[in-house]
């Protein structure tokens, strides 16, 4: 598979505190990526780099053979980068529909009443559509990380930001995120998740990345990773001792 | 055109405008709030003034102090009863309760005080002047009012940075949720700064009226000179203001000597040219590392 | 208008709507042929309540809808009101042609304003446009061409139109401008950039990531709002046919737009119309107790931010949920059962939708 | 009598329901754990306790006195600090200043800033430095000693390992001890579990906002502590 995303040496720093640290990573069409690491290590600052939210004290960000390191959001959106935020960012004033139809025409260009369909179709998939006509503001935290993620997905990405969705869900409910991440996997979407229900990412991902310190400790196979000493001491902290 | 004297002159307004300016700073530094009646404060604190000294009687020495302790008991009020409820992260609430204050303000001025203009005594102050030589001379008043604004704007650094308030004013202004973890009462600290940020505001409101005349409908163009002392100055930081307020008295003298009708012109002009030129302000107070 | 999906129809008109509609049609051409039966002193109310209200649907664009809130706009009513005598008095142009003109070159100075002004966020934005509004004010105070500080009058531009025909063309204008203004923004509300717009208001860093272009939509909207402001200001001054900077330029301009759509309803269309029609019952009522009406006004305002910040459409929306100018979209899933509504509590299965 | 009894406590955000009837109790020098998945209501529950979030007047009692939805800034004043998730120090103040904002209400006490400076060697070399300018490790302990200027019975803190390296967390463990010795009561967050096991005199397991385990760390086997950690 051809590489469609590539983060070669980012750095970002806020004051002495350097929340990134010469990062570098690589993903692939199509390819799931997993990323864990301790609260505070920097991952959400990574993906606030790759979404443009955040301009890079140093680095380069690659996306489909092109350049997008000065690219303002909302055209790295067109470009297909679709993101997600751990802390939710609902258009309260507006309904359910309403948000998801805001990435369909503005992130994927299409008309409205084009778009209408397929909107419809991804609030079934994301488990949204008996709150359609809802106001987003009085959605609760669930739904409202849904809402996310059906936003994203309606703005057609090729690569997927997935910031902490599993977070707070039951068992029951982790498994049925699953099965509609992996549907999404089948549309031959990318995707990168920050999370910390390990065995849900472990379900989905191809690879998995571990960030500390805002530097890659390690990549690889998922379960090597997990299995590696290095990986449980820092991170997990329980298996150690 | 003696271009020296001019430029002094505008110089020392600047330290009138540092004044404005300074409440005005005070309120959005600690509390993110712009108050769009800051300008109308001003006037009312002129008028309740000239009420205690013409109309009650009562020497200026005893009428000025006592409008500015009323301004300050006033800012307390105001905050604890109205603006404190539309306080939070929405900035338009307190936007349009101070503006719909600021109207009426004005209205209420006209109906009470009627539209003539007025000014205070200042006792023989404003037309005393000093001579400095080679036939340049600059007015004592211009000059106090400097010397107040370098005094008040002193006051204040050192209230923020020498005392037990001042902690709590900085504590609240970097985040208000952590500093109620404190102990702190962040409702009441709102309130006591506007109390702080109206008594400069009265001590300015005074000072503007001894030097020119006012009526009901001064305060907006003393509010706009107050916030382009504080965008030239560089948001958040008084001594910054003051700098600002003397670019801008200095502008606006030049614009006077070249022409009557376009001072005020050329003090916004400049105020546009930071603006696009240098957003941040010449002075920003970089925000902790 | 409904569009067919797999699983349910999309729609937007209510039944109040369609009444609402129907209502607006009437009222439309009743206002329209006053000419023909109204008096003279009514039609000036009347076009005066238009250009008012046309004022504040444009500020309630901008603010209500999109979150920018200036209290600069009376600057772009004072350029079409000078624009005018430019193009009345000095060149000759027909007066009720060069209305449509002054809102263009309104529109065309709000071009690099919006350059300036939107380096400016939220309180500063707004006080940042006021300034604007001054050096707009200060610059024709000083042309002597145009009158300077006293004015000119414009009565001499004016020859060419009998009484009647002058005050019919006013009227319609007027009735063009508030109607068009409603208009206007419902399209607008309607259409894809009325989805940026709210979504802007809602979430500026949520709606870039998804695309939304933010700094061009607020652009349009400004500049919208100046082309409609410079309009009004044209009209203004063919009926007052006496213009100077400091009435062209008066802070009050706003403080009019802010009131009606404060008190009556900000983010609603339905809201200025409300606020208009209060603002000049109280004018009325207090008419001969001087400026007491403009201290009313501000302290319902202020009043009505604290108690009711979606004014008085908020509080009958929350009551009866009726919508004359629909903008929201809605499932209706097949056949006629419509979605539980939202709004306050939780969705109930078996709730039917309130008309 | 407990220092701090819980019971039946709600908390919503919205109408979203985050807490279901949580009990829990803190005696006089000791210290209590609260582990839990991510959003399982753990900080929501420090919040309450802090008076950040509205609470029923009777669900929380401390010192014997109710407490629930009192105001954050009266209920430090009777002896509850807490050290915040993320830290918070305040940018524009120096760490001395930190330190001295954390005494604000003047509540009489062992804590001076000298013994703080005796407990954290390194925040003294630190003191003129911004709050914000330091390393990770360097904010907890400040964010720790501000709580402890405050003189408290009892101490809330929030994810205190949160981000640093075991070696830091070691070294901040270390020092609890001798914060409970001079009187004052521990309520850790704490996300590893290995860390709060060995510290904790009780331990409370919390899953979508209910309390599915209490007990002390030797009864609680792996086996108990993975199912009330993830609900299985």
């Amino acid at each position: 598979m051809p590489e469609l995303l590539r983060l070669e040496g980012l750095k970002k720093s806020f004051g002495a505190l350097t929340a990134v640290d010469d990062f570098t990573l690589g993903l692939d069409a199509g390819e799931a990526l997993g990323v864990i690491g301790p609260n505070g290590a920097g991952k959400t600052t990574m993906f606030n780099l790759v979404s443009g939210d955040l301009r890079p004290d140093a680095g380069r960000i690659v996306f489909a053979d092109a350049d997008v390191t000065a690219l303002s959001p909302d055209r790295r959106c067109h470009a297909g980068i679709g993101r997600s935020y751990q802390i939710p960012h609902p258009f309260g004033g507006m309904t359910v529909f309403e948000n998801v139809l805001v990435g369909a025409t503005f992130g994927a260009g299409r008309a409205e009443r084009e778009a209408y369909g397929e909107c419809l179709d991804i609030l079934q998939r994301t488990e949204l559509a008996a709150q359609g006509n809802r106001l987003a503001g009085t959605l609760p935290l669930l739904d409202r990380k849904r809402l996310e993620l059906a936003r994203a997905l309606a703005t057609r990405p090729k690569v997927l930001l997935l910031d902490e969705i599993a977070g707070g869900l039951t068992e029951h409910e982790v498994q049925r995120l699953i099965a509609t991440i992996n549907g999404i996997r089948r549309d031959g979407v990318a995707i990168i998740w920050i999370e910390h229900v390990v065995h849900a990412l472990l379900a989905v991902v191809d690879r998995l990345a571990v960030m500390v310190f805002g530097r890659l400790l390690m990549q690889g196979n998922p379960a090597e990773v997990m299995a590696s000493a290095a990986v449980q001491e820092t991170y997990m902290g329980i298996a150690v001792e | 055109m003696d271009w020296v004297s001019v430029i002094l002159e505008g110089a020392l307004l600047g330290g009138l405008y540092a004044l404005f300016a300074a409440g005005l700073s005070l309120a959005f530094g600690i509390m993110r709030l712009v108050n769009l009646a800051h300008g109308d404060f001003i006037v009312v604190s002129a008028y309740i003034a000239l009420f205690l000294a013409q109309t009650v009687g009562l020497h200026p020495l005893v009428a000025y102090p006592l409008a500015v302790a009323i301004m300050g008991l006033v800012g307390f009020l105001l905050q604890r009863g109205l603006l404190n409820r539309v306080m939070g992260d929405d900035i338009m609430p307190p936007l349009l309760v101070t503006f719909g204050i600021s109207i009426m303000l004005q209205n209420l001025l006209l109906q009470i005080f009627s539209a003539d203009t007025r000014g205070l005594v200042g006792g023989g102050l404003q037309t005393a002047s000093l001579a400095l030589g080679h036939g340049i001379a600059i007015g004592w008043l211009p000059l106090l009012t400097m010397g107040v604004a370098v005094a008040v704007i002193g006051a204040l650094q050192l209230l923020m940075v020498r005392t037990r308030l001042g902690l709590a004013f900085r504590a609240t202004s970097d985040d208000q949720t952590t500093a109620r973890l404190m102990g702190i009462d962040t409702r009441l600290i709102y309130a006591v700064a506007m109390a702080v940020a109206l008594v400069v505001v009265a001590i300015a409101g005074i000072l503007f009226a001894i030097r020119t005349t006012f009526d009901p409908a001064s305060g907006p163009s003393r509010l706009i000179f107050a916030f382009e002392a504080v965008i030239i100055g560089g948001m958040g930081s008084l001594w910054g203001t003051l700098v600002g307020g003397i670019i801008l008295g200095i502008t606006q003298a030049i614009g006077f000597a070249l022409s009557p009708g376009i001072g005020l012109l050329f003090g916004h002009l400049a105020f546009l040219a930071v603006l696009v030129f240098r957003p941040q302000g010449l002075f920003p107070r970089t925000r902790g590392a | 208008m409904s569009v067919n999906a797999p699983s349910g129809r999309i729609v937007r008109a209510t039944r109040a709507s369609r009444f609402g509609g129907l209502a607006a049609i009437v009222i439309v051409a009743a206002l329209a042929a006053m000419p023909w039966w109204g008096e003279r002193s009514a039609m000036r109310t009347v076009t005066e309540f238009l250009y008012i209200l046309a004022l504040a649907q444009l500020w309630n664009l901008m603010a209500g809808f999109g979150g920018l809130v200036s209290i600069g706009q009376q600057g772009f009513l004072g350029i079409g009101g000078y624009v005018l005598v430019l193009l009345a008095l000095k060149l000759g142009v027909d007066p009720f042609l060069a209305v449509p003109l002054c809102g263009v070159a309104a529109a065309l100075v709000a071009c690099p304003t919006a350059a300036v002004v939107f380096r400016l966020r939220g309180a500063y934005f707004a006080v940042g446009t006021w300034v604007v509004s001054e050096v707009f004010r200060l610059t024709f105070a000083n042309i002597i061409w145009l009158g300077a500080g006293t004015g000119t009058s414009l009565t001499s531009a004016m020859t060419g139109h009998g009484a009647w025909k002058r005050e019919a063309i006013t009227l319609w204008m007027a009735v063009a401008m508030g109607a068009g203004s409603i208009a206007l923004v419902y399209l607008l509300l309607r259409s894809r950039m009325g989805l940026a717009l709210t979504a802007i208001r809602d979430s500026e860093v949520a709606s870039r990531s998804l695309g939304v272009g933010v700094p061009r939509i607020k652009f349009i909207v400004y500049v919208l709002s100046a082309f409609g402001c410079g309009m009004v200001g044209a009209l203004v001054y063919v009926t007052k046919l006496r213009i100077s900077p400091d009435a062209a330029f008066d802070i009050n301009w706003t403080a009019v737009m802010i009131f009606a759509v404060v008190i009556g309803g900000i983010g609603t269309i339905e809201g200025p119309i409300i606020g208009c029609l209060i603002y000049f019952l109280l004018r009325d009522a207090l008419a001969d107790y001087g400026a007491w009406y403009l201290i009313a006004l501000g302290a319902l305002a202020v009043i009505a931010m604290v108690k009711a910040p979606r004014g008085i459409w908020g509080l009958v929306q929350a009551r009866y949920d009726l919508r004359f100018f629909p903008v929201q979209r809605r499932i209706v899933v097949a056949p006629a059962v419509p979605l539980p509504r939202g709004g306050r509590g939780r969705p109930t299965a078996d709730s039917e939708i309130r008309r | 009598m407990s220092l701090l009894a819980v019971d039946r406590l709600d908390a919503f955000y919205g109408d979203f329901q985050a807490l279901f009837g949580v009990g829990l109790e803190v005696g006089e020098g000791e210290i209590v754990a609260v582990i839990g998945a991510n959003g399982a209501g753990k900080s929501t529950f420090l919040r309450s306790v802090a008076g950040l979030l509205a609470a029923r007047r009777d669900a929380i009692v401390f010192a014997g006195q109710p407490i629930g939805g009192a105001p954050a800034h009266t209920i430090v004043g009777m002896g509850v600090a807490m050290v915040p998730e993320g830290r918070k120090l305040f940018p524009s103040l120096s760490v001395e200043e930190n330190l001295r904002i954390g005494a604000y209400r003047g509540r009489p006490g062992p804590w001076t800033l000298d013994r703080v400076w005796r407990l954290f060697p390194r925040l003294a070399e630190r003191r003129r430095v911004s709050g914000t300018a330091m390393s990770g490790g360097e904010q907890q302990m400040a964010a720790i000693g501000r709580a402890l200027m405050s003189n408290p019975r009892l101490m809330l803190c929030d994810e205190i390992s949160l981000g640093l390296a075991p070696v830091v967390v070691r070294e901040l463990y270390a020092a609890l001890p001798g914060v409970v010795a001079e009187g004052c009561s521990l309520l850790v967050i704490e996300q590893d579990i290995g860390q709060a096991l060995r510290i904790a005199d009780r331990v409370y397991c919390f899953q979508e906002g209910r309390v599915t385990l209490a007990g002390r760390p030797a009864e609680l086997t792996r086996e108990r502590i993975a199912a009330a950690y993830f609900g299985a």
